[in-house]
């Protein structure tokens, strides 16, 4: 059930009136529109939602992270209402899914987005509201590289501590470093990788 | 004048164990060796019939384990190494004895040797003073009792040495669990075997089991079981002897789901196998010692049955108690190391401690039915209490579940 | 007879002296046990069984193991600086068993065999050792009985209160 | 310790100083009895009692979602199965739902059906399991597991039948099932619904009075309402708190709404509440499974017009989630129009149900720790993905 | 049935306050596992293992494990499979390998000359025989195919792959009836188009000889009123 996502807004807005919240459609069937909340005021936002008594989101479900290598296409997923995001180069976003477990409220989603994809990759960390984000988060920071300020324990939690890059950016080249095995598969390898190859471009 | 006519030794089916025995003095008698000679030979004999013996029994015994156990998870059991898998102790012990014997760098390797040979020997001991039947009574020793719990003592040391002797953690931990369920469990089986002494008037083990020789009525066998005070102390004796061979529900040196294999872990090849056999025999050793405690040694259960050898009722009734061990095995979770302190020393002992008044009240009041009435209420109003105490305080809450619709 | 003495009183010197030179905590322990075990065999090997067996039982079951299991528990730590102190510790331990020594020599030289009761007395059995202390030695048994009890509550008072109380966290 | 819930978060972490050698560093490895898999927890003890734990994940880690967003949605079905490998019928399931909310397909009714009947057949499968393993960790190695797995071999026979394979099942499609229900299948299942009441009776004998998995459960692993909401925690190990949270009935998906069920909640959380929560579960399982195969209606398995190849769903983003036997699975997908979807997230119950695993340990015995972790029931494939 | 009678009973939990005796439910526990030993030995319905090699699982004809390629009467000849190479690139852990078969100038011959699938990757999922639009792809119900070379034992060529129509209708009758039948009213409506086709083709042909008699007829008539012209 897709909830009506603007008296949340409103009550928002007028509980922060300083937090930089935007709303942004989904063009899907889904119907599960998000709100766009500046880096800054991120943890605001969600102790209000999580303590408000009309609200109580008490519950984060799910904290995804997106790798957008070309801005302008975060658009054509979320939807600006009035003026588009300047189109720089790449950014990483963290969306939030918030449920409520009292009044059974559903999906309220929250995207927060880093500046750059290479230095300014800082995104607050929600573990002090939402203890659910802990792990979630270490992922991310594992798996795109957005580091969380305020995480208690901010380490890799998938791939082994030495690790360098960052695997499931889209740009990501696996090292072909492992302990090489002629298969007679090779022919297969290549076909696929000339196959499937050019899908990668984005 | 070299075969000098020495008379073939008669022996008859009661005393066939002590056929070896016999066979190796008339060898020796034969080839004119000198006394002392042949009483050595003598007693070498016995003893390599008991070990032989109750060896068998622990090859037989690690194979009806798996087979019984399994039976108990509705599966098979090993069936492959010979004719439904009789053949499986032998496969055990080749593998044993090829695998290769790890001992890790950290390790002390002459305590790392030592202590598998050192829980094996007292278990050994033991065996040697149990009497397994009415000629065969491997050592008549006076103080048989005595002797058996003393060299029970040893095994604690060993399992030290191979704890600490192994270097790493989880052996430091199956240790330290080790000695403290054993010396904790160590007090109920001794004060449990207290009764018995003071009922028969002797340490002798065989004297013990003379004592339960005839029947009540003509059909009931006067064993120690069946009176009151024996039946709290066998009761006792029984719980304990499961944690002092650290089995199933008190098996947490060797818990393997949490530290692998306690003391074991950083064993292998045939030292490993060592571990299993002191603990097989230590199990033959206390089972046995139940037996001829409570259960009447050797003596036969119904009057009639007197024609029977007598060493067949006693291997007939360990037998029984170890399927109880194995039936219990397939069954119970493990209890946690400060449930297993509490229930000894707050549970065991001072009911194992209240079966010597009844022991003694037994024997003054004439062993009739009036100390029947005397020592039964002695027995089962303390014990009431101590559940009603039990049920109050730790017995587990009674949880109610409430069910949502919506 | 005196072949197994002979054989036996060695190694139970040996074995002490291992114990007090091991720096190692543990093995010092093991050969302490170990010289108790000797001297048990010792006994049975003059036929004192009851006192070999007991021996047996409570020195090396009982109290060995308390003291291994304390090395357990507390883990000591290296032997260097044990090794770095043994100077001084070797003149205190001579002073405290000269004078002992002394007065065993003297016992030795001046006692004069004849005097020392026969060596082949009847053997001790154990009903009439019981009765001896059940009736004579009574008081004795009884004092000593109290003072195990007492000992036995101080331990147990000594440890609870050092016992941490077992958080089961109903309510963090 | 965790003080109150508006700050929640205060772990305590020990700090190196305070390490003396009176601590007792233990890995329970990768390479452990009673991990349920590839999982390790840096344990210290201070004798046998727990003063900090850290897990450490990544060892079975294949990073399926990287493997979606190079292949096309239906290439990516069959590696569900290998999440949360004791229950792939509920992820293909879970990936189905969102898929479909995703591109906005409808689904017909005997398709809806048969997805009910395989998900809580499943749940049958998982908590009996369970069972079993929980058991193992205590102690009793092999009775209650060959037990469980005996009546885990029926439900496994029928979905080999259904799907093809015993656990790979790979049988959802983008609009219904991949294939009908084969002949007599219906029957053969409700000949095993009807056989596992009078199994479930003798296990719950044979473990629920049972003293010492009282005495080894009860008050072990507990944790306060709020701090499991505020930790994501989700699945019975929520509802074990008394906290009413089942997405059967909070957000009904397919035809949940249809069954009438009901949701049991424990009273005080702890371990024991865990077990019986699930057996309970079990036996509500069962009811929806009888209605369900009463009502079975005729039609087709599959929307007609449902695309199998090159199907390209409409630029946009949705997130769906299911009620899998181990708490709430849900996919977060982002598509670009395109035949790979341009990201594909999966929300595991496994992983963010070991967010308080440390909570509950504290203070506890390395006994304790192994059942704790039994009772959150993980499964390395889901939590490494 | 008695199923239904033991649905909605709570667990059996004492009641609180009353003095239970502590054993009671470890006895309870040994009953159990008691009885489940005794009956192991008579009631089949408890028997969990079965003895492999001797014994074999009764696997259902839904089974799926490595994919075969059926031919129709013949393997060189009749395979149906047109290497049309759907399957390859539908295959997610991609162990499929086509190489089209051409002839000597290059024209396509609609047949695999190299098929080969990498046992060793494939996942059994059954996606191939999904998308294959010339019925020519099934999963197999042999699941014994362990070999000691780990190269190119794994590698099944054509030669092991290839399996006849017959096989697939022992392995399952009902599908493979359903794919004959389809294939069948497939000849059929091909035949049919096709003498539809032949017969447009002779009617037409006809038409054209009925039309080029008549020209001819009419040029004879022609030819006829000239000489008549002339002669006259």
């Amino acid at each position: 059930m897709s909830l009506e996502i603007e008296p949340i807004v409103a009550r928002l807005r007028e509980a922060l009136p300083t937090a930089g919240i935007s709303l942004r459609k989904n063009p899907g069937p889904s119907g599960q529109h998000s709100l766009l909340i500046d880096s800054a005021s991120l943890i605001d936002v969600c102790r209000t939602l999580r303590d408000t008594p009309g609200l109580e989101f008490d519950f984060l479900s799910n904290v995804t992270g997106v790798d957008w290598p070309v801005a302008a296409k975060a658009d054509t997923i979320a939807i600006p209402e009035g003026e588009g995001t300047a189109p720089t180069g790449g950014m990483l976003e963290v969306v939030y899914h918030l449920y409520s477990t009292t009044l059974r409220t559903g999906p309220l989603v929250l995207r927060a987005r880093t500046v750059d994809r290479e230095k300014q990759v800082q995104i607050p960390s929600v573990v002090s509201v939402f203890r659910s984000a802990e792990l979630q988060e270490r992922e991310i920071f594992d798996l795109y590289g957005v580091i969380f300020t305020g995480h208690p324990d901010l380490r890799r939690i998938l791939m082994w501590d030495e690790f360098v890059d960052h695997p499931m950016r889209k740009d990501y080249v696996a090292p072909d470093d492992y302990e090489y095995e002629p298969t007679p598969h090779e022919a297969v390898l290549e076909k696929a990788k000339k196959h499937y190859g050019e899908r990668q471009k984005i | 004048m070299i075969f000098a006519t020495v008379p073939f030794p008669s022996f008859t089916l009661e005393s066939l164990p002590q056929l070896p025995k016999l066979l190796v003095e008339w060898l020796l008698m034969l080839v004119g060796a000198p006394d002392w000679l042949v009483s050595i030979g003598g007693t070498a004999a016995m003893a390599g019939t008991v070990v032989g013996v109750f060896l068998s029994a622990f090859a037989l015994l690690s194979l009806v384990e798996r087979k019984t156990l399994a039976r108990i998870q509705n599966r098979l059991g090993p069936n492959r190494a010979g004719w439904f898998g009789i053949l499986q102790p032998v496969a055990d012990g080749i593998k044993m004895l090829t695998k290769e014997d790890i001992v890790p760098t950290k390790a002390e390797w002459l305590l790392h040797l030592a202590a598998p040979i050192l829980i094996v020997v007292p278990s050994i001991l033991a065996l040697g003073v149990m009497p397994l039947g009415r000629e065969w009574v491997p050592v008549n020793m006076e103080l048989g009792l005595l002797f058996f719990f003393s060299v029970g003592a040893l095994t604690e040391l060993s399992v030290f040495m191979a704890g600490w002797a192994s270097g790493s953690k989880f052996p430091m931990l199956g240790a330290m669990r080790a000695i403290s369920q054993m010396v904790s469990y160590e007090l109920p089986l001794i004060i449990s075997a207290l009764g018995v002494i003071m009922v028969t008037g002797s340490l002798r083990l065989s004297d013990i089991v003379v004592h339960q020789g005839d029947f009540y009525f003509g059909f009931i066998p006067k064993w120690n079981l069946f009176t009151p005070w024996g039946f709290a102390a066998g009761l006792i004796f029984y719980i304990a002897s499961i944690a002092e061979a650290n089995r199933c529900p008190f098996d947490l040196p060797e818990g393997e789901s949490e530290i692998v294999a306690g003391h074991m872990t950083e064993y292998s090849g045939f030292k490993y196998a060592l571990f299993f056999m002191g603990e097989y025999l230590g199990l033959f050793a206390i089972a046995g010692l139940g037996v001829t405690l409570f259960l009447g040694g050797w003596q036969a259960p119904l009057p009639f049955l007197g024609w029977v050898p007598t060493w067949i009722w006693f291997f007939a009734k360990l037998a029984v108690i170890i399927m109880s061990y194995l039936w219990i095995r397939g069954t119970f979770p493990r209890v946690r190391i400060d449930q297993l302190m509490r229930f000894a020393w707050l549970c065991l002992i001072p009911m194992a401690l209240l079966t010597i008044p009844a022991a003694a009240l037994w024997v003054f009041t004439g062993k009739g039915i009036v100390s029947w009435v005397v020592t039964v209420p002695l027995l089962l109003i303390p014990w009431v209490i101590l559940t009603i105490l039990f049920n109050k305080r730790l017995a587990p809450a009674t949880r109610t579940y409430t069910f949502a619709d919506s | 007879m005196i072949i197994p003495l002979l054989i036996l009183t060695p190694l139970v010197l040996l074995a002490a002296l291992g114990a007090v030179w091991k720096a190692r905590p543990v093995h010092a322990a093991l050969l302490l046990a170990l010289s108790l075990a000797l001297v048990a065999v010792l006994y049975l090997t003059i036929g004192a069984d009851f006192i070999g067996l007991v021996q047996f039982m409570v020195y090396v079951g009982a109290v060995a193991i308390l003291i291994v299991f304390s090395l357990l528990i507390t883990r000591p730590g290296d032997e260097a600086e044990e090794i770095q102190r043994r100077p001084r510790s070797m003149v205190t331990g001579l002073i405290c068993t000269l004078p002992v020594l002394a007065v065993l020599l003297i016992a030795l030289v001046k006692g004069n065999p004849e005097s020392a009761p026969a060596v082949d007395a009847p053997p001790l059995s154990i009903a009439h050792l019981g009765e001896l202390l059940f009736t004579t030695h009574a008081p004795a048994v009884l004092a000593v009985g109290v003072l195990l009890t007492a000992v036995m509550i101080g331990a147990a008072l000594f440890a609870r209160d050092t016992e941490k109380p077992k958080s089961n966290q109903p309510e963090k | 310790m965790i003080s109150d819930s508006s700050m929640p978060y205060s772990a305590p972490t020990l700090e190196p100083g305070e390490d003396d050698d009176q601590l007792l560093r233990v890995s329970l490895g990768p390479q452990h009895p009673s991990t349920h898999g590839v999982f390790r927890m840096n344990v210290v003890l201070d004798g046998e009692t727990v003063v900090s734990l850290k897990s450490v994940f990544g060892y079975l880690h294949r990073n399926h979602e990287k493997l979606a967003e190079n292949m096309t949605y239906l290439s990516s079905m069959p590696y569900t199965d290998r999440l949360d490998y004791i229950c792939p019928l509920t992820n293909n399931w879970a990936l189905a739902h969102a898929v479909e909310k995703l591109a906005g397909i409808e689904v017909p009714e005997r398709a809806e059906f048969i997805r009910v009947i395989t998900a809580e057949l499943t749940r049958l499968i998982n908590h009996t399991a369970f069972m079993g393993f929980i058991l193992g960790d205590m102690g009793a190695w092999g009775s209650a597991l060959m037990y469980a797995f005996r009546e885990r071999e029926k439900i496994l026979d029928l979905f080999e039948d259904l799907t093809g394979a015993r656990m790979m099942s790979n049988f959802m499609r983008y609009g219904g099932c991949r294939n009908d229900l084969p002949a007599g299948w219906a029957d053969r299942c409700s000949i095993v619904v009807n056989d596992y009441g009078p199994f479930l009776d003798e296990l719950e004998k044979f473990l629920v009075g049972n003293e010492i998995l009282l005495a080894r459960t009860q008050d072990v692993g507990q944790l306060p309402q709020k701090t499991l909401i505020n930790g994501g925690i989700t699945g019975p190990m929520l509802r074990a708190a008394g906290v009413n949270y089942d997405i059967r009935k909070v957000e009904p998906y397919g035809i949940y709404d249809r069954f009438d069920f009901r949701i049991p909640l424990g009273a005080k959380g702890d371990c024991y509440d865990r077990i019986m929560i699930r057996f309970l579960e079990m036996r509500e399982s069962l009811k929806i499974l009888r209605q369900a195969l009463d009502q079975l209606p005729a039609g087709d398995y599959i929307h007609p017009k449902a695309k199998i190849r090159n199907f390209k769903p409409p630029v946009g983003e949705a997130y769906a989630r299911i009620e899998g036997p181990k708490g709430e699975l849900g996919f977060h997908l982002i598509s670009d129009g395109t035949v790979n979807p341009f990201r594909y997230r999966i929300r595991p119950p496994s992983f963010i149900n070991l967010t308080l695993l440390e909570d509950m340990c504290l203070g506890l015995d390395l006994a304790d720790v192994v059942i704790i972790l039994g009772s959150v029931d993980i499964v390395l494939g889901e939590v490494d993905r | 049935m008695s199923a239904e009678k033991t649905i909605d009973r709570l667990p059996a939990v004492p009641k609180p306050g009353r003095w239970i005796m502590p054993g009671l439910g470890l006895i309870q526990g040994l009953v159990i596992s008691g009885k489940n030993a005794i009956q192991s030995y008579y009631k089949k319905d408890r028997m969990t293992t079965i003895q492999y090699p001797e014994q074999r699982a009764v696997i259902s004809p839904n089974f799926r494990n490595f994919p075969f390629l059926c031919y129709d009467d013949d393997a060189a000849t009749g395979l149906r499979c047109t290497a049309c190479s759907i399957c390859e690139n539908e295959c997610p852990p991609q162990c499929i390998y086509i190489v089209l078969d051409r002839d000597e100038n290059g024209k396509s011959l609609k047949r695999p000359k190299v098929f080969d699938i990498d046992i060793s990757v494939c996942m059994n999922c059954g996606i191939c025989a999904e998308v294959c639009p010339f019925d020519s792809i099934y999963m197999d119900g042999e699941y014994e195919m362990s070999t000691d070379d780990r190269f190119g034992g794994l590698m099944l060529g054509l030669d092991r792959l290839a399996k006849s129509a017959e096989y697939h209708m022992k392995l399952r009758p009902e599908e493979a009836s359903a794919v004959m039948a389809k294939r069948k009213a497939e000849e059929e409506k091909k035949a049919a188009a096709a003498a539809a086709k032949a017969a447009k083709a002779k009617a037409d042909l006809e038409a054209k000889a009925k039309a080029a008699a008549e020209a001819k007829a009419a040029e004879e008539a022609q030819a006829a009123t000239e000489e008549k012209g002339e002669s006259a």
